[in-house]
Parts: structure tokens; sequence; C-alpha cells
């Protein structure tokens, strides 16, 4: 079981988070002046790399807080975790590293 | 036969003050406390304890711990059996009652036994060859093959115990007490870290419970001793026995099971649990579970008085129990010298018999001091006897171990002891995704790198001399803390013990039959599921090559013991079959639990009563005592319909609906979702929430939203209110209020940072007494003095503030029965005070209570949509008519998925009406429906019914659809066709009663 | 003015104190319930000098920004933390729509939020010397008094729950506030985990 | 060599020593026409009837690992075609017409036991769905029916139908044809029958990328080298995300670890198929005695072939509640696999953005069911180059036009 490092109330295990999916999806300014094709995109595609996935999670049972997480999805381990709205930080953007 | 005539006079751990009987089979048999039902049955004379799964060859004890794979007895009766219960780790308890399993009539007879005679024609994955024909009859044959599988039986009630579980966090979590783990724990402990020290046996102690060493100058044990009274005597550690580590997760997670009661027996556990989940996260694990000793592969090996030499010496040294008269030890290492010896010590006679050719000139020197024969090179070639051992085949062995130099000589003995190097215990470590590396020497697969916060010290790292033992379970205990931030203040060395130097094995994986080219059918590898030697040859040449295949094709390491003492000889005997060495065959997956885990233990205290929070609301005592039936919605109840005494649900609900359309009615709403928000932005953020638009609700008003999700779907729906410039109040429905909240809070925190909103759930805040029908104006203005009800000053679809029957309350003028309707809100606290006032007063008027049924139908008359009932995610708001909802002048959720080709189509399903054209026939929700009737299926559908009710108003059946193309159907027949009669209905608008809206703006 | 004798409680029907399965003495857990505790849901900006200066104003505390802290109780008013932008206010019973009126006077013109929530939660107290490990078993916060202490509060999940738990001395032990309609299962999940421990139930304080 | 009861006995005789490998290990060739990725069940069917059916017998399946080691070596087996929509019914009532008959036809004892599969409703909005769903099964032509609470205690007198329980049982559906399977014999008689027509198996041989010209594929890379191809089938379930990446597009496809696990052996005491969606609880006792339980997904994205533990204590309290008498009972073994799973929780099988490469995934929690159909229609897809009209709806292209198969339904989780 996960433990994950809420950035405002610090280590918790994973079952007081939901899951958010693919960070860093931006919702289009302009929906409508999308294609089909660049709509769904948005809605469906998404990368689920096996590796450094960089990902939303919500601290639901605990400050109610969206953060993001970069974690490996093989390994499970947990590489980064950042506020919502910051950019990854440097040694999260190299990917997967041993504790 | 006396009783316990194998017991030696002294010694051992049990304790002699305290005799119990216990019934193997019905016989009425005696041990000690500190026994375990193998060393009890032992005691006895008994080695004969169960039979095998396929070939039911009778089975004895042979091991001493829980890698025991033969020895597995039905424990317990009625409520409080259980299958499958190893006798070498169940403890004795007074009037115990263990029975052996998968045998009829008894293990001294057994029917099954045939399938030994017939296991020629039943190798390994034999049913997937056969059973094909006639194709109709697999069925049945499985019926037979089913009933001789499984083991034990399962309870046929209840349990009548209960489980627990707890979380902890340790600094160093210490598993198995053996010495490697005490010294680490010790060491741990001595730091000032908090420390968890779990084994599983009865005691701690490990190995050394049931050897003779000494530690310091002085039995092992009262080392041991002394170093549990330490660790108690530390604040912060923790010691568990009888508790095993099951399970090794992600970010070290680890569950332990403590088995609390299990050993005082049935009815003795008083309020305590019978056993208890510990759910750990450890900064820093070190990993000291030991190592299970191997058996040798050589034909009959899996006769009862066949045995591994540690788990003889166990008996005899920790259980005072003589395993047999004579035995012949069986070895490929140094190890079995030493059972050897103390096996002599107890009475018994030894021939050992190594593979090696040249054994430690001190061990042979030592074994002669004792008379004890060493036959070096030498192998056993078979055991003879049927349900206990009376002797075996032995001679020289050639070189390369393929076949053998002499005419086999027999000797008789009544025990024969395995001893064919050991397994370290690795398997958290590979739970922690650590990959294990071979160590040749040793011939056994240790521990590689760390992949977790863990380490592994002692036997189960492949260290297997004592002394290293304790000095590397001390540096492991020390670094632990060390790494969790804790130093050691004080300096203290291992203590003393006399090291051995160890010898190399000399792996011979299975001994070669007697004559070259002989058959290795009985030559067990997987003694649970009689997987043979023959077994992997034939997997292998039929291709199953890989070690999974293999497991997989012949059941090997499948069963109960999950080849604890069996998967590392069938790999080896691939690996040498397959010319392959053994890394690369490698192991099969380490999977969790070390053993079996009770599923009660796992589902913990949720269970009956508390498996799931029930929620109430603040009347609900109310509904209860009024007869209310419930329905559950979420974790909800609800109150469905209010039978009076003798009346069906049908009379209920035509008085209920009947009561509301004429007179009033009253139902608790206080399940709705409420969310309070607030902030400069709110208007622009439901903008962008719902399909409608916000910015012009004037304070004092309320509007019905519509929310979608991004692929365009209807998910949501409910009335928001204008408290104040800034500031609205939300309702959701009742089941997706957790669901909006998370919803509101994901886009402003994801996606709109930038919008000044604060969401707050006040769901549970309010509770809400809902008065429908004409009377209800009358009823409220007797009771509130404070507001003017007049429709002019308090119109549809708005809010005021005031005081109801003497409680401040916020009333809503909303309605989804479509009557003249107010929704009245009070602090909870007082919900059941309004509730009662609301009842009193209007009696009178014959006020009704309603449940959801009533409040289904009377929004059904008038075309008021369910989420979730007329939606099921597939449905945009345009499908539900609802297009007038539908902002053309702003973005929101969803607004783009709306125009895709398919949500355009023109033939979607859409919301329409049903009128059976039989008035009294009510359409059952989900029929389907189709244009065409044809005599039989297949038909092709058009829609399907959503809602469907008796209207008692109307006094006729009325229903709700969704078909396609529908809103151009209006007048068209449609069928639907159920299981034994078709309904027709015509097609209309989704509305029934009151069309205009008058009776709710009135 | 309401009539307050018209409330209840949400556990009013499990009359609790006829529960009590042992004398107090023995008990290795004392519980209760702690009703109608005034509570305001606070919402705002810690980085804002006014909402710091109002709340300290009107509530008479510190707003606390530590993490999972809760400022001194003991006072008539105090405040727990929820998350960077949350936390709830205890007032004296009563006092809450005032102490609102004076919040959203004193905040005129600012962004915050400030609600009522007196009726969304109840609390149960939980002390004596097996009250940890009652709570353990529910929760996996780590409660050790290494990790968690007096004036220390933690949103989490208890039993299938979520809780606010709030450790106010190491005597009076812990208060756990629980939404009103879980508040029955809660209490009897928590009264079955303590029965190995023995359990008494007292009136709330 | 046929097997049969006759040539079980006579190679009793020779100690089953004459035994034939069930399938080849060849080297792989420089080149074929198909090349299949992902040994899976699916993978494997795909070649069989390609070769059987549609002539192309120059076919390779890659596997990176050992055959039928993906989730078709991990699921709970349960087979059933009782699907909502139009669409998913008849796909996977071809496969279920395959299933009834393919222990005869590859000479392989696939263990088919048609016990009945049942679906619990235990609310009434429950209750609403199922009734919606048996009567679209059976206007399909596909058999179904729904049991009363004491229809459904005759026939599993051990689940807990009290209408105080928890989790109370207000109805089920039933299909009588529904059941479970072996699910290695499944995986393993589908290469043996393709062997046999010259498919090669080549197992520890891992595609690591495409080779691309104009935007058509040549051929694979492999970590046992380069093999020419001019069509490629993937068919690697959980993989599917990372099989697109290296042919340069995405899917709408998260991978997640799901859950089973068995109990210790026992003697028979469970004859049917209890299914419950919203609990997420799933049993079925297997040929051999254990139960065989699985649970839901886990909620985030992996490709560790294994799950959380708080998905095991959840699936516990639903299965106790359900059936009280296994409280006892021990577990003795847990796993994950890794699902594809797709937003409409139905699967894509077709073409793709690159020529001549098919893909087949989205199959999720579901997919055993549906093996031989899938195989079926996949091998018909890349013979043709043109899906088969059973699975002409189930394409990429839906994302885009929005024309979802929506079979959430009442079941989050659609073993
Ligand atoms: C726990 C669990 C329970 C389930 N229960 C059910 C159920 O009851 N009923 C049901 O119908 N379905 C069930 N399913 C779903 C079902 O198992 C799958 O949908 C189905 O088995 C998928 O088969 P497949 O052949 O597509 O995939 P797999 O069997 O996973 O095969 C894919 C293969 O591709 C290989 N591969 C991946 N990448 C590469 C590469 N780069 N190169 C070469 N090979 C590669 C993998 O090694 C794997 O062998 C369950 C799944 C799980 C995990
Ligand atoms: N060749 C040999 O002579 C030889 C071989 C092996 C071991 N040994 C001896 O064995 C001893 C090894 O010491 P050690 O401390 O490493 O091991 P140990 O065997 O003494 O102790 C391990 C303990 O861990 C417990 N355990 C195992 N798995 C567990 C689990 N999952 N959960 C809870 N408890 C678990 C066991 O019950 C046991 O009590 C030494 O005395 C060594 O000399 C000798
Ligand atoms: C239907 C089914 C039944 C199983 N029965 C058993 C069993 O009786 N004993 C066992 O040890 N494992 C059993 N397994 C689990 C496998 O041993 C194994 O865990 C699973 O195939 C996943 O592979 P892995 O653990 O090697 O990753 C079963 C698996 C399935 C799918
Ligand atoms: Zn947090």
């Amino acid at each position: 079981m996960l433990l994950i490092e809420c950035p405002y109330c610090g280590p918790r295990d994973e079952y007081e988070f939901s899951y958010g999916g693919e960070a860093h999806i931006v919702r289009p300014k302009h929906p409508e002046k999308l294609s089909d094709e660049e709509w769904a995109d948005y809605l469906f595609l998404r990368t689920n790399p096996k590796g450094a996935y960089r990902e939303r999670w919500c601290h639901a049972h605990g400050c109610r807080r969206w953060f993001n997480v970069e974690r490996d999805t093989l390994s499970h381990q947990i590489i980064a975790v950042y506020e919502m709205g910051a950019e990854p930080p440097r040694a999260a953007r190299k990917g997967g590293s041993k504790p | 036969m006396s009783d316990q005539q194998f017991r030696l006079a002294d010694g051992g751990r049990i304790d002699r003050e305290r005799p119990l009987r216990f019934t193997f089979n019905g016989r009425e048999l005696s041990g000690y406390e500190g026994d375990t039902v193998a060393s009890a049955l032992l005691a006895n004379g008994l080695h004969l304890v169960s039979r095998s799964f396929k070939y039911h060859r009778p089975r004895g004890v042979l091991s001493d711990g829980s890698e025991e794979p033969n020895a597995l007895v039905q424990l317990g009766v009625g409520a409080y059996t259980q299958p499958n219960i190893r006798a070498t780790q169940a403890e004795l308890y007074q009037g115990l009652i263990a029975e052996s399993q998968n045998c009829w009539p008894s293990v001294d007879l057994d029917v099954g036994a045939v399938n030994d005679f017939l296991s020629p024609i039943f190798p390994a994955g034999f049913y997937y060859k056969t059973f094909m024909w006639p194709k109709s009859f697999w069925i049945r044959y499985e019926y037979f093959i089913r009933k001789m599988a499984g083991l034990g039986k399962a309870p046929a009630s209840a349990d009548p115990d209960y489980y627990d579980k707890m979380h902890v966090h340790c600094d160093v979590l210490v598993l198995g007490a053996g010495p490697a783990g005490l010294a680490a724990a010790l060491a741990a402990g001595r730091t000032g870290a908090r420390v968890m020290l779990a084994d599983e046996q009865m005691e701690p102690g490990g190995y050394l419970l049931g050897r003779k060493v000494a530690i310091n100058d002085r039995p092992a044990m009262e080392w041991v001793d002394n170093s549990i009274e330490e660790l108690k005597s530390m604040a912060d550690v923790r010691v568990l026995t009888r508790t095993t580590a099951l399970a090794y997760f992600d970010h070290n997670y680890l569950t332990l099971l403590e088995r609390v009661t299990d050993h005082l027996g049935p009815d003795a556990n008083g309020d305590r649990p019978r056993q208890r989940l510990w759910k750990v996260r450890a900064k820093q694990v070190v990993l000291a579970t030991g190592s299970h000793e191997r058996p040798l592969v050589f034909r009959n090996n899996d006769r009862p008085g066949v045995m591994l030499a540690s788990a003889a010496q166990a008996y005899l040294n920790r259980f005072a129990v003589r395993p047999g008269r004579e035995a012949v030890v069986f070895t490929n290492n140094d190890s079995a010298y030493q059972a050897a010896s103390d096996l002599v010590k107890g009475g018994v006679q030894c021939t050992i018999v190594d593979v090696r050719p040249e054994p430690p000139d001190e061990l042979r020197a030592a074994a002669r001091k004792q008379n004890i024969d060493v036959l070096s090179g030498h192998g056993v070639i078979s055991a003879a006897g049927t349900k206990r051992v009376t002797g075996v085949d032995v001679s020289s062995l050639n070189a390369t171990a393929s076949g053998y130099h002499d005419a086999p000589r027999h000797l008789k003995c009544d025990l024969v002891l395995m001893s064919g190097g050991w397994n370290p215990a690795v398997h958290l470590y590979s739970q922690s995704r650590g990959k294990l590396e071979f160590d040749a020497s040793r011939a056994c697969f240790v521990p590689g790198e760390s992949v977790q916060a863990e380490r592994s010290a002692g036997a189960c790292n492949g260290t297997f001399d004592l002394a290293f033992c304790l000095s590397e379970g001390r540096e492991a205990g020390k670094a632990a803390a060390a790494s969790a931030g804790f130093r050691s203040k004080s300096s203290s060395s291992s203590p003393k013990v006399e090291s051995s130097p160890e010898t190399p094995i000399r792996a011979v994986w299975r001994m070669p039959p007697k004559d070259p080219g002989g058959r290795y059918n009985k030559h067990f590898v997987d003694f649970q599921h009689d997987v043979t030697a023959a077994d992997v040859d034939l997997a292998y040449r039929e291709g199953y090559r890989s070690v999974e295949h293999l497991k997989r094709y012949t059941t090997m390491g499948m069963g109960t013991d999950q080849g604890k003492t069996s998967n590392v000889n069938a790999l080896a005997i691939l690996a040498e079959i397959s010319n392959a060495d053994i890394p690369t065959v490698g192991t099969t997956t380490f999977r969790p639990p070390y053993t079996p885990a009770t599923f009660g233990a796992l589902a913990g205290r949720d269970v009956g009563e508390l498996a799931d929070p029930v929620r109430m609301t603040p009347m609900h005592q109310w509904h209860l005592a009024h007869g209310a039936k419930f329905e559950d919605v979420g974790q909800w109840k609800r109150p469905w319909y209010y039978p009076k005494a003798g009346e069906s649900m049908e009379e209920a609900l035509s008085r209920e609906c009947k009561a509301t359309r004429n007179a009033i009615g009253i139902l608790d709403a206080s399940t709705l979702g409420k969310i309070d928000i607030q902030g400069p932005d709110v208007a622009e953020f439901l903008n962008r929430i719902y399909t409608n638009g916000w910015s012009k609700l004037a304070v004092g008003r309320c509007r019905y939203g519509l929310m979608c999700t991004e692929d365009g779907m209807v998910f949501d729906d409910g009335v928001t209110s204008r408290l104040a410039e800034n500031h609205f109040l939300m309702t959701t429905t009742s089941g997706n209020a957790a669901r909006v909240l998370a919803w509101l809070e994901e886009w402003l925190q994801t996606e709109w940072p930038e919008l000044r909103v604060y969401c707050n759930s006040v769901t549970e805040h309010w509770a809400t007494a809902g008065i429908a029908g004409p009377l209800a104006r009358k009823l409220l203005s007797e009771l509130t003095s404070d507001i003017d009800l007049d429709s002019k000053a308090f119109p549809f679809m708005s809010w005021r503030e005031g005081t109801v029957a003497g409680i401040p309350a916020r009333v809503m003028r909303i309605s989804f029965t479509g009557e003249l309707s107010f929704e009245i809100n009070v602090q909870s606290s007082y919900g059941l005070a309004l509730w009662t006032s609301l009842m009193s007063a209007g009696a009178k008027y014959g006020i009704t209570p309603f449940g959801t049924e009533t409040m289904h139908i009377l929004r059904a008359e008038k075309g008021f949509i369910i989420a979730g009932q007329e939606t099921d995610g597939t449905v945009t708001p345009v499908d539900l008519g609802l297009e007038g909802m539908v902002s053309k002048h702003k973005d929101f959720l969803g607004k783009r998925s709306l125009s895709r080709p398919d949500t355009l189509r023109e033939d979607r399903k859409q919301l329409v009406g049903l009128l059976t054209e039989d008035p009294r026939q009510v359409l059952p929700e989900g029929g389907q429906i189709v244009a065409e009737l044809k005599s039989k299926p297949p038909m092709k559908m058009i829609g399907h019914v959503t809602s469907s009710y008796f209207s008692a108003n109307l006094d006729r059946s009325i229903a709700l659809a969704l078909v396609k193309g529908g809103r151009s159907r209006h007048g068209e027949t449609v069928h639907v066709p159920l299981e034994n009669k078709v309904v027709s209905a015509r097609i209309g608008p989704p509305h029934f009663y009151d069309v205009e809206g008058e009776r709710m703006h009135g | 003015m309401a009539e307050r004798y018209l409330r209840q409680t949400p556990l009013a029907h499990l009359e609790i104190e006829a529960r009590a399965r042992v004398a107090v003495e023995a008990a290795g857990v004392r519980m209760g319930e702690a009703g109608f505790r005034a509570q305001i849901a606070l919402r705002g900006d810690a980085s804002s000098e006014t909402f710091v200066d109002a709340v300290k104003e009107v509530f008479g505390v510190d707003l606390p920004l530590k993490p999972n802290t809760a400022s001194t109780p003991g006072g008539a008013r105090y405040l727990l933390w929820l998350g960077p932008d949350e936390w709830l206010a205890i007032v004296p019973d009563g006092t809450e729509e005032e102490t609102i009126a004076a919040f959203e006077t004193r905040m005129e013109g600012e962004h915050f939020g400030v609600t009522d929530v007196s009726g969304s939660r109840t609390v149960i107290t939980l002390c004596g010397d097996r009250a940890r490990d009652v709570l353990m078993k529910g929760t996996s916060l780590d409660l050790h008094p290494k990790a968690f202490g007096p004036g220390q509060c933690a949103q989490a999940s208890m039993a299938r729950c979520h809780m606010l738990l709030h450790q106010i001395s190491d005597e009076l032990g812990y208060e756990i506030y629980v939404h009103r309609s879980f508040a029955d299962y809660l209490w009897r999940w928590l009264e079955d985990a303590a029965r190995e421990y023995g359990v008494a139930v007292v009136s709330s304080p | 060599m046929k097997y049969s009861i006759f040539s079980l006995a006579r190679n009793a005789l020779s100690y089953h020593r004459d035994w034939p490998r069930a399938w080849r290990s060849p080297e792989p060739k420089k080149a074929y026409d198909v090349v299949i990725v992902g040994g899976g069940g699916h993978g494997l069917a795909t070649a069989y009837y390609l070769a059987k059916l549609h002539g192309v017998r120059n076919v390779a399946v890659l596997e990176k690992g050992w055959i039928g080691g993906g989730n078709t070596g991990r699921n709970t087996t349960i087979i059933r075609s009782n699907y909502l929509w139009d669409e998913s019914a008849h796909l996977y009532e071809k496969s279920l017409k395959l299933y009834e008959s393919l222990s005869q036809e590859l000479n392989y004892n696939i263990m088919l036991s048609q016990r009945g599969v049942l679906n619990l409703a235990h609310n009434l909005h429950d209750l609403r769905e199922l009734s919606r769903r048996v009567n679209a099964i059976r206007l399909n032509g596909i058999d179904s029916e729904v049991l009363t609470p004491e229809q459904i205690k005759a026939r599993v007198p051990i689940l807990n139908t009290s209408p105080d329980s928890r989790y109370p049982v207000l109805g089920a559906s039933l299909q009588k044809r529904g059941g479970v399977a072996r699910h290695d014999a499944v995986a393993w008689g589908f290469a043996r029958g393709a062997d046999r027509y010259g498919v090669d198996i080549i197992q520890n041989c891992e595609v690591t990328g495409f080779r691309l010209k104009k935007g058509a594929v040549e051929g694979v890379e492999t970590s046992r080298g380069y093999i020419g191809a001019k069509k490629v089938g993937v068919v690697v379930a959980g993989h599917a995300s990372v099989l697109a990446a290296m042919a340069g597009f995405r899917l709408p496809i998260e991978s997640h670890p799901l859950q089973a696990l068995v109990s210790e052996p026992i003697k028979p005491i469970h004859h049917s198929v209890v299914m419950s969606s919203a609990v997420h609880v799933y049993v079925s006792q297997s040929d051999k005695g254990d139960l065989v339980i699985g649970a839901g997904i886990d909620a985030y994205n992996s490709y560790a072939q294994g799950g959380s533990f708080p998905v095991v204590e959840h699936q516990m309290g639903a299965l106790i509640e359900l059936f009280p008498i296994f409280s006892r009972l021990r577990m003795l073994r847990q796993w994950g696999g890794i699902v594809d799973v797709c937003p409409d929780a139905s699967p894509i099988i077709g073409k793709t953005p690159v020529k001549g490469i098919y893909f087949n995934c989205g199959w999720g929690t579901g997919g055993f069911k549906a093996t031989p159909g899938s195989g079926w229609v996949f091998a018909h897809t890349i013979a043709h180059d043109e899906p088969h009209e059973l699975n002409a709806p189930f394409t990429l292209e839906r994302f885009t036009s929005g024309e979802l198969i929506d079979e959430h339904g009442a079941a989050a989780v659609a073993h």
C-alpha cells in the first residue's frame, strides 16, 4: 500500500486519497474551436506509461486538497510530490531512480 | 498401547504439570500444554495422519513448522471447525478434536487409495487429455472430479468468533524471533527506536527451541529468555508471538496475523478476538525468518515415518518426543549430523547415509564416538512400507550421482530423516520486489539487493552458522535503527557461541532409480499435490518448460504449503532435465500470504452489523417507530413507504399519493446533498458547472440545474438557491452528494484556481422536511408567523428565512411532486422536533408521511427525471428533452461533446411517456421496447422503460422510457415483450399530470 | 431564539448511558458523546493579514497555521486546522450566529467563507489507558506520543467513516468529530472495538 | 497425437514417455505474413483462427514471457454473454458459442463448466438495471432470467439472503449457460491448435519497437532481433499503451491492477458462480476445490502485477457478509493482473493510425470470456483488413464520434 506524502498533511496511507489520473492535461480554453479529434484527444487519450508518470491525487479523507505526484507505475516508487499548478520538480523530470 | 509411550521421561519445553486430553479420529489421547497436535500424535506413536490430494497415499508428519505439506487435519467441530490445519502448527488445548481429511471411511482404510493404483493413467495434466467425449458429459465427469478433489470441509454455519485489526507504525519491524531476529530487535531496541518483533511460533527462539546449543556457555534458551525480558522492559518495543507476517506490500507496509486465542480452543476467548491482523507501516524492516530444510527426492520418500531431520530433532529436544526407534538419517550436508547425535542421545538408533563421498572428518569422528554408522557416498534408493516406513534400500552412488555402484542394501528402520540442505525463507524479501540470487555452494536462493527499506539477517539470508546469525542480526538491527534515525548509545558485543565451519553440500536433486533407465514416478517432489520427479519430466517433454508452466501443468507448489518444501527441488530437477543452470530456470513468483490467512481476519470487525455504515437522518427513529419500510440509497436508509397494519404496498402507495395530491403529504428529504458555496465568482463558477445560466439569478430565488460530465452526459441535477450576492446553496441527489462536492473541488483546485469560490458540505447540517399538497400553505401558516407565505410574496422557486414551529428555518418553495410544496430546512438537531410538530399540527388535515416510492410516482406523473434512473451515463440533456436548459451563450463542462456526430444524431434515445393499452397493466421497469414484434427473439430493440408506476391519482399506469427517435414517434404504438406476455403501449410526451404546472405555482 | 430543549443529538436513540458494561474504574476505555457543539467552517487565505487578524479578533485565538494542530482549547473558542485554507472553529453553543455575523462584518469586501456547520457533526469522546489502541484499530494515523499529542488534530478515515480527531490532553484523551449520519455506526464500531479492554460510558463533560 | 482416454491408457503402458510436445519452440524466422504480439489467450486464438479459417499460416506469436502468463493466467475465469448493449451481446455470445465446442475443436479439455452465473442485486436501483439487462439479453436471443430471493436461496443455499443483511439480496440475474473454464487450458489448447497449423509460438521474445515505412509497418524489433511482418496484430492487454507508444500513437486506455485470490482447497460447497458488482466480489469454486475470488480494480495506474491491501480487505468484508460460512476458511494466495481499462468498458478491436498494425485491447476486467470470439473477429479483421460486422462497432474512432458502447451499467467491473 502506497504511502503518499500530502504536501499539506504529511505522509498518509493510500486509501485516504482519491486518484485523479494523468496530470497536466489542460482543459482547452475554447473547446468549440476544436475538431472532434482534438476534443477526443483531450477527453480520452492518455499516455499511460510504464515507468515515471505524473498524476493527480486528492487527499480526500484529509485536507481535501489536490496535488501532483510523479510515480513509477512499475515499481510504485514515488519520485516527487508537488502542488497543483507547480512545475514538476527538476529531479522528477529525469525519471525514476532508486530510493 | 500405553499413553504417550514415545514421550521421553524428562526434558522438552512442554508443561508436564498441564496434561491435556484430545481426540484424533475419535480416539482419546493425551498430551501436554506446549505440544502441537503433531508432537502429541508422535508422542502417542501415531505417524499416519492424512491422505494426499490426488493419489490418497498415506502421509505422516514431515516437518515441525508452517512449511508442512502433509499432516493437515480438520480441526474442531461444528461452527468452529477448520479445514487444512497443519498439525505441526496447531497447539494442543484441552478437549481438542482433530480428524484426518480427504479419506473415506478412515485414514487407515481409504477407498480413494485406488487412485494410487490407477496413478499410471493419471499423470500430471491428464484431465486436459480426456473427458471430452461425449461433449455434454463434462459436467458429469466434473461432478466426480470435484468430489474427489478438495481437502477438508468448510463449516456449515456462520463464524461464532470475531476478528480484529490494528494499525501500527514503527521504526524497525523485525520478523522472526530466532537468534538473528532477537539480536536485531535487541540492537534496535537499545537505540530507543520503536521496534516491533513478531514470530509465528508460540514462543520466541526459532531454531534454538529445538536444539541443544550453548550461548555464553549456557543453554541457548536462557539467552532467548533474557533477551525477551530485556525487550519487554523497553518502552517502545512490542513483542508478538503466534504472529505470522503474511505479506510485504509497497512502501514498507506489511500485514501480520496474530492468533490471539486460537490456542485456547473454542469458547475460551471471552471478549478477546480470535485473531488480530496487524497492519504495519515500518520505516525499516529486518527479515530474520530463518530457513526450511529440504526433503530429498527418492522412491517412496512420502511414507509416514519419513521426515525432515531438523523436525525429528525438534520433536526430540523441544517436545521430548522420540519420533521412532531406529532411524536412517539421509543427508547431503552437515546439519543432519547434529540431529543424529541428538537422536542417539534420546535413545534412537541412527545410521547416517551421506551422499557426499567425504563428509568432514570431525563429523565422522563424532559420529563414531556415538556408534553411529556413516555410509558416505551413499544414497537412499527407496523406502519400504506403506502406512509406516519399515526400511530403506541404500547403495553407493557413482561419481555423477546418476546411478549406483553396488546392489542395494536394505536397512531396517521406522524413521527416515531427510536433510537435503536449506532454503532460506526468502518469501517476504521476494514479495518486497527483491530479486533472488542463487548461492551455488549452499545450493539455495538468497536475497539480492534490497529494493525497499529492508535487510535480511540470519538463515533467511543464507547464513546458517549461529555465531554469524547473531552478529548479522545485531548489525542489521543497528543499521535499521540508524537508518530510521536512531543511534545506539551503548556498544555491546555479540553473545559468545562456538562457530563451526560449514562444508559445502552435494546437491543430488533426485536420487537415481535402482536400475538405469528406471522411473521416477514415486519420487515425490510436491507431497501435497502428489507431483513426482516423473511429472516434472513429463511436463518438460510436453513443452511446459518454463518453471511457471511446470507449476501450472503439474500443480507443483500450488497446495496449502505453496511449495515451501518442494519448489526448489522441482526447479532444480527441471534445470537438470533441461541442461540449464538453476538461476536460469528461476523460481516461481512468491505471493502473499506467507501461510494461509483466515478470511474473517482479513475482513476484521467490518462484518454483520458493522459491515458498512448505515446513514440515518435525524428523523430516522420516527420512521422506524411508524413502520416505514426502507430503501437503501447509497449508505442512507430512506423511508420507502409507510404501510399501515394490514396494508399492501400498492394500497399504501395509493393512500400516500392521493393524500399528497388532495391534502398534504410529508417527506424526509434530509439526505439530499447540500453544498454551501461562497465567494465573488460563484455565479461564474456555476455557469461553467451547470448547463444553464446563473448570472441573473436574484437573491432569494432558486433555480434547477443540470450537470454533465465532460463527455456531455448528464450526471446530476438539483436546485441551487442564491442566498446572497456571493453566497449560494446547491442541492444534489442523495447518492451523488459526495461525488458532486468532489467534482466541484476538482475543477476549482486543478483547473480554475483563479475563481474565488469556497465550497463546504452542509448536507448534514440541515434536516429537511418537505410538505406537499394543496394544504401545505395552510399548515405552514399555522407554524410560522414571520414568513409571508402569500404566493406573490413567496413565489414558486424562491426561499425565505424565518421560524417554523419555534425553530429557525430556511424554507424553499420548490417542488418535485408537482404540488404546492415547501421544503423546510432546520439545523439537524431540530430535525425530529420539526417533523413531530408538522405531524401533530397537520393531523387535522390528514398529513400523510410518504416515502421515496410515492415521491417517484408523483414526480413521474409530472415527468420529472431522476438522475440515475432516466439517465445511465449515456444520456444528454437534449435526449431528456431539456435542450431549453442548455445555454447557447456560454461554455460549460460537457458542452463540446454535445456537438459530436453521435450526440447530434436525430435517432438518439429520447425521453418519452408511455401509456399502456390496458390501463391496469404496469410495465416493468427495465422492460425493453420493440417497434416490430416477432414471434420469438431476436428482436430489434428501440429503447427501454426507465420508470413505471400505477398512478392512483390518474387511475391508470404510466411510464417513462428512452426510445430511439422517441420525440418524433409520439402517437406510435410499441411493444414490450416480457418472459410470458407482451405489453403494448402508446408513445406520448413524458408528462401526465397538471402539464401547465398550475398546482405547484399556485 | 429557538427552543433549545427540542434538540436531539444523533446518538440520543442509543441511550448510551445505559450501555456501560463495566465500572469506570475497571474500564480501559471511557466513551461519551459531547453533543451540540457549535461549529463554524472557516475558509480564507492564511497569507492575508486581514483574515488572520479578523480571526484573532472574532475568535480570540490565533489561527493555527501549522498543519494538523489546534489552537489551545480551554478557552471558549478555538480552531482546528483542516487544510491550508480551511479551519473548524468551535464556539460556545448558541453563539454561532452572532460569531458568523461578526466575522462577516469584520471581513466585509474580502474573499472568505464562513458557514455554520453545528448540525453536521457530533463529538464522541474517548479516553482511558486503551483509548489509543481503540483508535489504532480504525485509523492508520500514527498516534504514538512521538507523532501525535495533545493539541494536535487530523482528519482521516476511521472505520469506514470520515473523522476529525483532536487530542485534548493525555488525561482527557481524544475527541472524534463525526458526521451526524455516521455517528450511530461509528459509536457502535468503537464500542465494539473497545470491548476487549472494558468500556465505560461517561456523560459528556 | 490425439488426446483421449484411450491414448492416455496406451501411453500409460509406455510410462508416458512418448507424448509429443504440445507446441514447438522454434527459432524465429526472418519474416512472417502476420506477427501477433502477445501470447495470451487472445493472441493465441487469433493465430489459431488466422491459420485455420483464413489460411494465413505463416504466422508467429511473439510472447515476452511464457504464454498464458498475462491476464489469461490470472483471471477468475468467469464466462458469460449477458451484456446489455446489442453490440456487446453479439460479440460475447459468439465467444460463448465457440467456447461451447472448444474442447472438442481443440482436442484439449478446457473444462468449460456451465454451472450458471448469478449477478446479484442489492437495492432497487440494481434490480431495475438487472431487469433491463435480462430483458435486453433475452430479446437478443440469449438465455437469461431473473431469480427471486427464494429461487436464489434454492440455488445457492450458502448465500446469506436474509433481508437484514447489510447487502440484502433482492434478486439476481441468471445465465445458465454461463460458468467457468480452466484458464491455462484455454491458452495451451489454442497454442497446441495453432502450432498444428504451423504457427510459430515464440516465447521469451519481447517486442521493443516497430519498424515503419511511410506510415505502414514493416516489422518488429524484438529482444531476439528484428522480425519482418506484413501485418502485426497487437494483443497485449495491460501493455497496449506501451505498444501504442512504440507505434507513435496514444490510446484511450489506462492500466490498472486487478486482484484475485484463492482459498485453500475444500470439498465442494459452492456450485455456481456468484457475482456482485455492487460490493465487488465474485466467487466460484474451482474443480480443485479452492474458492476463486475476484475484487474490484485498484484506483491507480500500475504495471506491477500486484495490488494493494485495502481492496482485499474490502472484498473480504463483502464476501463474508454474503457467505458467512466462509469466515474460517483461509486465503491461500493473492495476486494481481494488469487490466486495460477503456472509458466505456468495451474493447477496441481493429485498425489503427498505422497501416498494417491492428490492435485488440481494452478488454479490461472481463476479456477471458471473450477469448475465442476475440481471436475469431480479430483474425478476420487482420486477414481482410476490414472488421467483421461483429467487431465493426468496436473501433478506435468511436471515441471521436462519441459512439461509445457503455458497458459500465450496473457493473463498474465487468468480469
Ligand atoms: C484478476 C483478474 C480477474 C479477471 N477475471 C475475469 C473473469 O472472471 N472473466 C473474464 O472474462 N475476464 C476476466 N479478467 C480479464 C481477462 O483476464 C483478460 O481480459 C484476458 O485474459 C485478456 O487476455 P489477453 O490474451 O488479451 O491478454 P493477456 O493474457 O494478458 O496476454 C497478453 C500477453 O502479451 C504479452 N506482452 C505484453 N507486452 C509484450 C511485448 N512487448 N512483446 C511481446 N509480448 C508482450 C504479455 O506478456 C501477455 O502474455 C480478469 C483479469 C484479471 C487480472
Ligand atoms: N546448516 C545448518 O546447520 C543450519 C541451517 C539453517 C539454520 N541453522 C540454524 O538456524 C538458526 C537460524 O537463525 P535465524 O534467527 O536466522 O532463524 P530461525 O529459524 O532460528 O528463526 C526464524 C523464526 O522466524 C519465524 N518466522 C519465519 N517466517 C515468519 C513469518 N513470515 N512471520 C513470522 N515469523 C516467521 C520462524 O517461526 C522462526 O521462529 C541458527 O541457529 C542457525 O545455526 C543451521
Ligand atoms: C482460476 C485460478 C485458480 C488458481 N488456483 C490456485 C491454487 O489452487 N493454488 C495456487 O497456489 N495458486 C492458484 N492460482 C494462482 C496462481 O498460482 C498464480 O498466482 C496466478 O496464476 C498469477 O501468477 P503469479 O502469481 O505467478 O504472478 C490460481 C489462479 C487462477 C487464475
Ligand atoms: Zn492533506
